[in-house]
């Protein structure tokens, strides 16, 4: 069944892709068939979603670590990316400053801040939006791990850390655009962002992305490790009597989550052409918990559905219900945990049966 | 300047010795005043009307106080009444008015002091000593020197200590601003001033400058001691600025203390609880407002019962649809509730609209008072107040009522509880309707403080689960003390830090605490937590 | 194998979820031909923090487009809105914004209150060259071909008020207090350049920023307190964003500063937000606009008159914001009509220079730099919600999209007219695109 | 090499105390095993017999005292996976093994050997694991359920398998808590034989207090009361002594 899932899912999120990603440049906005660019960097958008999803559900899903801000993480990387997109805009910016972003010009920034230097360097940037979370994951995740914080204390402050983060960054003083954060970016890797060439792109190397952090995922899942994972999840003590440090384990799982998580980020700011700390909202994270809750914990293959499913229905609902679409999200969120304990995987599955 | 003083003057006497109605016949006809469209002339219209000891001025006066006072297209001055209109001149009615073209006499903050300080002297000597006492203090604030010898009249004449001393500090303040009086007075006065050693009074002598040397250096010297005196009460200033964010997040926080902490329901939807709560407030003194307007001031008496009521009647019922099917699982509590919580904001949005409702604040609520040097808020001190009942009663409630004893067999050891007979399905519902309840009476308190908007709730539930598990998860006395603590912390390092700086800080240092005591500060031990 | 059919039936359901709205992206595009109606896009948050503000501003829009209707719609054609929710999240701005522009088709949008949301919002509408209408005042430093900025900048606002305290309360210390965020950053810098300029001196400035949605401002209005007993006349410029105000006020009442002492005038806070608020205590606090619902003109009457039957509710107040969009639907209807086509190209060149009426009695204009012509109102909150307008321009006064008083941008002008047709051209250089 | 405290024993515990809150749930508790030694550990409830398996472990960490594993291991200075990794194992009362996985895969997860993540990532079945295994299922007579998931099995097969699982460990000591705890008799029988059968290669304690079973063991009784030993010696010799029958029967 796991396996199945998984090749069909690769498939599908692969061909849809890119199948969109042809129609959109190969046909012309006449005909029946075309893809208009909107919705390519719409799909491309919740394939970062279902990034974030299949992260959190690796640790949530298998390690029991339910992390009420792992947005954290995708903001970061978010935020990694973005920087490298200011420094690009160059003396496009209103104020025509060479170096220093718009915001910075009227905040009398008289010269880049350390942290900003080597952000102009695309290989640099993309270092950083993995190793920043992913940093911040080995740091939080060892203090919280080794003394054993678990269950709800730990959820709680997972959910502290971002809204310490989310706080950090409205304030204009930390030099990242406050609480406009960044946008009106113009290109990225010498490709103007605007380009349908360039958007669809940007959905094919996420929908590549997404499947390799599923790949990366199940490979870890299936293996000993994975076993030892559930173990921990279920049983801890048990592995502890057995030999095995239970941190360490769940540190090494929590860390590569929130890398992918920082991945997830990179892509989604270009498509959606602005990163600010909005992104760090502890609702956010609970959002992205509740994407996998829909499609089924500890399923990776669910984490992506849910996260799809949900987002496509946010963005069809508050188009055609505005006034009620939260009425509509908020009696999913409910029915799914009362009648789909096992999300709509689970259902498939029962379907089978 | 000169006429007014001419005018208190005459005023004085009139008031004092004989009743003098036409003293001021020489002043400029004030009414003409009133009705003109320049401020100044409007200020000067009421001194000299508060001058003429015309019979009407009172009533015409009170009438702008009130915003009353109309102008007619021909300059003529309309008071408005429950009954029609009269004329601020005559005082007689007047009939057919065309309500479209009156204007309101048109007033601003320059003619609001002018109507401070004519008012003020007036009541210098009324019967009231409260009337008197607010006068003294007007005086004070406008410090007018043409009040002076009103001022020493009404020492003259005053027996109520409390009113006698603010008299004095009332004449120091307007000998001091006017340079009037001897030096030796003068030096008296700054000693008043520093008597009285407030901010007022520091404003005062900071604002002195062509008054002898002697008194100048005195002033400066009183400044000086006085913000000695201010560091020193900073202080508790401080402890009770903390105090009081402690009890808000107390009252937050305390509902969940029940819901999470004694039933491990994540309970998202916490906050809109409280919100439901501030609605209610709302919904009850409009219910007031119309129905019985003199109750206004006892709304919130009736609120907090409402507010318990409404708040734990739906906390029982989600228990009964949505909680009671996800006992022992308490991930998923968080994400139903966290539906639940959008429904809510949604229904409120749709019901009473989206911007927020106006609650108002009972008289005896509002307001400050000095102690010493300290300024204490009456809403503040009344919600300090309120948490320590609250909290109280709950745990009361819990720890001396049969139903507490069950609530407290349920949660530690369901399967026997309902062994012994206890129906524990009610016990849950009743358990998480109390919690409900006391969030909504944290409602009550917050919507004297903060918007009463849908997103209420959404802007406590985070706060509300630091507290909770900073306390320690179960334990209502270690809600208490985090609260207060958390409170405080916050409110010692706003000063050095800045407000957001300050808060990062705390959730930081409450990260690593929690590394440090992974169960919080008053964690249940034993072996049944364990497993 | 049975296991590949119930997967197929989740890729089915999945596809179907996208196949659903991409549909009806095609549809709604069908639709906007068949009926001939003129699509207006309205893009304000109905959810989320900053529902509060923006959803009053979706109800005017409904109303105004009802409204012309009435009178026969525009180029014969009815026009249609088209709501849509971006829940107060920037991202959803944008993206709602691609949606109103290539699936609904829509000639213009109204819409947008928070800085960030327009600034989301912006490649959009370039990449599409559509038309943004943006009725909110804000920090300036901003002209863009494709927005029209219907909101106040801080010249016709912030400036005038503190001329007004200056000269009517001989104010001679300054409080500016402000939610930290970028409109209040630039109102504060704007402010305290002018204030050095105007002679005060910096230990008579204190400037304080405070987050969103701050709620305890207990030390805070001490400090003000404090500072203002220094013995010289003290104001509070506040640039506070909307949720905080509430229980600042209320704070401010209890400590029982009164307007008479330290009066406050703030630019975000108008009728709307004091209908939360028990104003008694705040009487003779002051605000800044360009126009006040308590204004006497004929046209306001009759605005007010439509506003209370269109909602069904005779005291819903009306605010500055609403005039603002009152204003740019009008230039929009006036624009179309004038270049007989709602193409936006056509549209954007024949906005400039078009004037309507304001609700204060006045003619407001477009200029060349995507702003409009306001008079500046000054108000004193009354003890039953409304204002008091104590002070206003004489005439309206021109917007400075780029402010004189900050460093980067003194030398910028916007001129969106052919030749120039440039939105940060630098007088110095000669050259548009900003300093360079 | 120093020798330590009786020399050649396995297990030192000497004047060891824990408290909760002030409660003294091991009171100056002494005990010595002898490498190879079968001990029966029985005691009223609250006696501090799980406690005490709490502090060989190392999950609970004493108050005072020495607790000495093989010649010098100071154990108190250890936590459980280091402990384990000495050569302790443990066997929980209530049966505690993997539910969500495979009989196969849970006696896998226990075989002795490299326990860091970054081995168990790239790890793969060998065939002496097989045969481990299979020798294992053999023993506790799961042979057949090797594909059941844990959760399937039975109350007394989840107490077999994890004791598969203890075996598969390799342990020098083995801890049980109560392994016949709501078995049938022949299940209880059985168990027994299986004690005996480790208890040939390892050295086992086993707290009890079904006294039937214990006879059946007919190994040396250790009797704990009030977190301190209060008796020990044959099973006759203690269930005559009058204290332990005081303390059964009360008075």
């Amino acid at each position: 069944m796991n396996r199945l899932s998984t090749t069909i899912c690769v498939i599908l999120v692969l061909g849809l892709a890119s199948l969109m990603a042809i129609l959109n440049l190969a046909t012309d906005a006449g005909s029946a068939l075309h893809v208009p660019t909107y919705a390519v960097s719409l799909v491309g958008k919740y394939l970062c979603y279902a990034i974030l999803a299949l992260a959190l559900d690796l640790v949530w899903g298998y390690a029991g670590i339910l992390s009420l801000g792992h947005a954290a993480f995708f903001a970061l990387g978010g935020y990694a990316m973005g920087m490298y997109l200011m420094r690009q805009i160059g003396t496009r910016g209103v104020y025509g400053n060479a170096i220093l972003p718009d915001f910075m010009v009227f905040l009398n920034y008289k010269d880049l801040p350390w942290y900003w230097h080597g952000f102009d360097n695309p290989a640099f940037a993309l270092l950083m939006a993995v190793l920043v979370p992913g940093l911040l994951a080995l740091v939080f995740g060892w203090l919280a791990f080794r003394s054993r914080v678990s269950g709800v204390y730990l959820s709680i402050i997972t959910q502290a850390l971002t809204y310490a983060l989310l706080l950090a960054f409205f304030r204009n003083d930390m030099g990242f655009g406050g609480n406009n954060g960044m946008t009106d970016f113009k290109d990225m890797f010498g490709l103007p962002l605007q380009a349908d060439a360039t958007r669809a792109g940007l959905l094919v190397a996420s929908a590549v992305m997404l499947c390799a952090c599923l790949l990366v995922a199940r490979f870890v899942v299936t293996s000993r490790f994975g076993k030892v994972l559930i173990a921990v999840r279920d049983t801890e003590a048990r592995t502890r009597f057995l030999g095995y440090r239970p941190e360490s384990y769940k540190l090494f799982v929590f860390v590569l989550s929130a890398i992918m998580a920082g991945i997830g980020g990179v892509l989604y700011v270009p498509q959606v052409g602005i990163i600010n700390p909005g992104e760090f909202a502890p609702a956010g994270s609970i959002e992205a918990v509740i994407w996998v809750a829909v499609g089924g914990r500890g399923t990776l293959v669910g984490a992506i559905l849910g996260a799809v499913l949900v987002n496509a229905g946010k963005t069809y609902l508050t188009g055609a219900f505005p006034e009620l679409w939260l009425f509509a999200l908020g009696f999913l969120f409910i029915l799914v945990t009362l009648l789909l304990p096992k999300g709509v995987l689970g259902l498939l599955q029962r379907a089978r049966s | 300047m000169k006429s007014v003083r001419r005018l208190l003057l005459a005023l004085a006497i009139g008031l004092l010795i004989v009743p003098a109605a036409s003293r001021a016949d020489d002043a400029p006809d004030p009414y003409s005043g009133l009705a003109s469209q320049s401020f100044e002339d409007i200020a000067q219209a009421i001194t000299t009307l508060a001058a003429s000891g015309n019979p009407q001025a009172a009533p015409t006066i009170a009438a702008l106080q009130n915003e009353t006072l109309f102008v007619t297209p021909d300059q003529a001055l309309l008071i408005k009444t429950d009954d029609g209109y009269t004329n601020a001149r005559t005082g007689e009615k007047v009939a057919d008015v065309v309500e479209d073209d009156l204007a309101n006499v048109r007033v601003n903050n320059a003619v609001r002091r002018a109507i401070e300080a004519a008012s003020g002297a007036l009541d210098l000597v009324s019967p009231d000593p409260a009337t008197r006492l607010r006068a003294a203090a007007q005086v004070f604030t406008s410090r007018d020197p043409t009040s002076l010898p009103l001022l020493g009249a009404a020492l003259a004449k005053e027996t109520n200590a409390q009113v006698r001393t603010a008299l004095l500090q009332a004449q120091a303040a307007a000998q001091l601003a006017s340079n009037a009086g001897s030096e030796a007075d003068q030096l008296s006065a700054v000693a008043t001033l520093l008597a009285r050693g407030d901010i007022e009074a520091k404003s005062l002598l900071g604002s002195l400058h062509d008054n002898p040397q002697a008194v100048l250096a005195k002033a400066t010297a009183a400044i000086a001691s006085i913000e000695r005196m201010e560091r020193l009460w900073s202080l508790a200033q401080g402890l009770f600025y903390g105090l009081s964010l402690g009890s808000v997040l107390l009252l937050a926080a305390a509902g969940l203390a029940i819901t999470f902490g004694v039933m491990g329901v994540i309970n998202m939807a916490h906050g809109e609880m409280v919100m439901l709560g501030a609605y209610t407030t709302y919904v009850v003194q409009s219910a007031i407002a119309a129905a019985a307007p003199g109750l206004m001031g006892f709304s919130l008496m009736f609120a907090v019962p409402a507010a318990f009521l409404v708040s734990g009647l739906i906390g029982v019922l989600i228990e009964r649809t949505l909680i009671r099917f996800l006992y022992g699982r308490p991930l998923e509590t968080l994400l139903a509730t966290w539906g639940l919580s959008l429904v809510l904001q949604q229904a409120v949005r749709t019901i009473f609209g989206s911007s927020n409702r106006d609650v108002t604040t009972p008289g005896w609520m509002s307001g400050s008072d000095a102690v010493m040097g300290l300024t204490i808020t009456y809403n503040r001190l009344y919600i300090i107040a309120f948490a320590v009942v609250v909290i109280g009663l709950l745990m009361a409630v819990l720890r001396y009522t049969a139903l507490g004893l069950r609530m407290r067999a349920v949660t530690q050891n369901r399967r026997m509880a309902s062994a012994m007979g206890i129906r524990t399905p009610w016990i849950d519902a009743l358990t998480f309707g109390l919690g409900s309840g006391v969030a909504g009476m944290a409602g009550v308190a917050l919507s004297q403080i903060d918007n009463v908007s849908p997103n209420l709730g959404q802007s406590y539930i985070i706060d509300s689960f630091m507290v909770v598990v900073f306390g320690g998860v179960g334990n209502l006395w270690g809600t208490v003390v985090s609260a207060l603590t958390l409170g405080i912390v916050n409110k010692f390092l706003e000063p050095f830090a800045g407000a957001v700086l300050g808060k990062i800080v705390v959730l930081v240092a409450l990260i690593l605490f929690i590394q440090r005591k992974p169960r919080g500060m008053f964690p249940l031990k034993g072996r049944a937590v364990e497993q | 194998m049975s296991t590949v059919r119930s997967w197929l039936r989740g890729a089915g359901i999945a596809a179907t979820a996208l196949a659903a709205f991409l549909g009806s992206a095609g549809l709604g595009a069908s639709q906007a031909q068949a009926q001939g109606t003129i699509k207006v896009g309205i893009l304000h948050s109905l959810s989320g923090t900053m529902a509060i503000s923006e959803t009053t501003l979706k109800d005017v829009m409904l109303m105004l487009i009802e409204e012309q209707n009435k009178k026969g719609g525009l180029l014969g054609k009815k026009l249609e809105a088209v709501v849509v929710d971006p829940a107060s999240n920037w991202p959803l701005f944008a993206e709602k914004a691609k949606e109103l522009i290539n699936v609904d088709h829509v000639a213009a949008v109204f819409g947008c209150w928070t800085s960030v949301s327009r600034k989301s919002v912006l490649p959009v509408f370039k990449e599409t060259d559509n038309i943004l209408f943006y009725p909110v005042q804000y920090e300036g430093e901003e002209s863009e071909r494709n927005v029209f900025y219907t909101g106040a900048a801080p010249n016709q606002q912030a400036i005038p008020a503190v001329d007004y305290l200056m000269a009517n309360d001989k104010v001679k210390r300054w409080v500016l207090a402000g939610t930290d965020y970028v409109y209040p950053r630039t109102t504060n810098k704007i402010l305290e350049a002018y204030l050095k300029s105007k002679g005060v001196a910096a230990e008579d400035i204190m400037i304080n920023y405070t987050p969103f949605g701050h709620s305890d401002w207990q030390n805070i209005v001490a400090e003000i307190k404090k500072f203002g007993s220094a013995g010289k006349k003290t104001a509070v410029v506040s640039t506070i964003n909307g949720d905080a105000n509430v229980p600042f006020y209320k704070e401010l009442g209890n400590q029982g500063i009164k307007a008479t002492d330290i009066p406050v005038v703030a630019f975000s806070v108008g009728e709307e937000e004091l209908a939360g608020i028990d104003t008694k205590p705040l009487v003779g606090h002051l605000a800044a606009w360009n126009y006040f619902e308590s204004v006497k003109s004929p046209v306001n009457t009759a605005f007010i008159k439509t506003w209370h039957d269109f909602t069904k509710k005779p005291n819903r107040t009306t605010n500055d914001p609403m005039e603002a969009a009152y204003i740019g639907f009008n230039m929009w209807i006036k624009a179309v009509q004038k270049a007989g086509t709602v193409d936006q190209d056509k549209v954007i060149d024949a906005l400039v220079g078009v004037a309507v009426p304001n609700l204060t009695g006045g003619l407001s204009t477009m200029m060349p730099n995507h702003h409009i012509t306001k008079p500046v109102l000054i108000g004193e909150v009354k003890a039953d919600g409304q204002f008091n307008v104590v002070w206003s321009t004489p005439g309206t006064v021109v917007a400075n999209e780029w402010s004189p008083y900050l460093e980067g941008s003194k030398d910028l002008i916007a001129d969106w007219r052919a030749p120039m047709s440039c939105g940060n051209f630098n007088v110095k250089t000669g050259k548009c695109g900003g300093a360079n | 090499m120093t020798i330590g405290p009786v020399s050649g024993s396995l297990l030192y515990l000497n004047g060891v105390s824990v408290s909760f809150d002030g409660f003294r749930a091991i009171n100056n508790l002494s005990l010595v095993l002898e490498p190879g030694e079968m001990r029966a550990v029985i005691g009223p409830n609250g006696a501090g017999k799980t406690t005490m398996m709490d502090i060989i472990t190392g999950k609970t960490r004493p108050n005072e005292g020495q607790v000495i594993f093989g010649a010098e291991t100071d154990l108190t200075r250890l936590d459980e996976p280091a402990i384990a990794a000495l050569g302790i194992g443990r066997k929980f009362q209530k049966p505690t093994v993997f539910e969500p996985l495979s009989v196969w895969d849970n006696v896998l997860l226990a075989l002795a050997g490299d326990r860091r993540p970054r081995f168990s990532l790239w790890a793969r079945e060998t065939a002496e694991e097989r045969d481990r295994i299979e020798e294992i299922l053999g023993i506790i007579r799961l042979g057949e359920l090797r594909t059941r998931q844990a959760a399937g099995l039975s109350h007394g097969q989840k107490q077999w398998l994890e004791i598969g699982m203890l075996l598969a460990q390799e342990p020098k000591l083995l801890l049980v808590d109560e392994p016949v705890a709501g078995m049938t008799d022949s299940e209880t029988e059985q168990t027994a034989e299986l004690l005996r059968e480790i208890n040939r290669t390892r050295s086992v304690v086993v707290v009890e207090h079904d006294m039937a079973f214990v006879r059946a063991l007919g190994v040396k009784v250790t009797v704990l009361h009030e977190g301190s030993v209060l008796s020990e010696g044959s099973i006759d010799h203690v269930s005559c002594d009058p204290r332990v029958v005081e303390v059964y029967l009360g008075r």
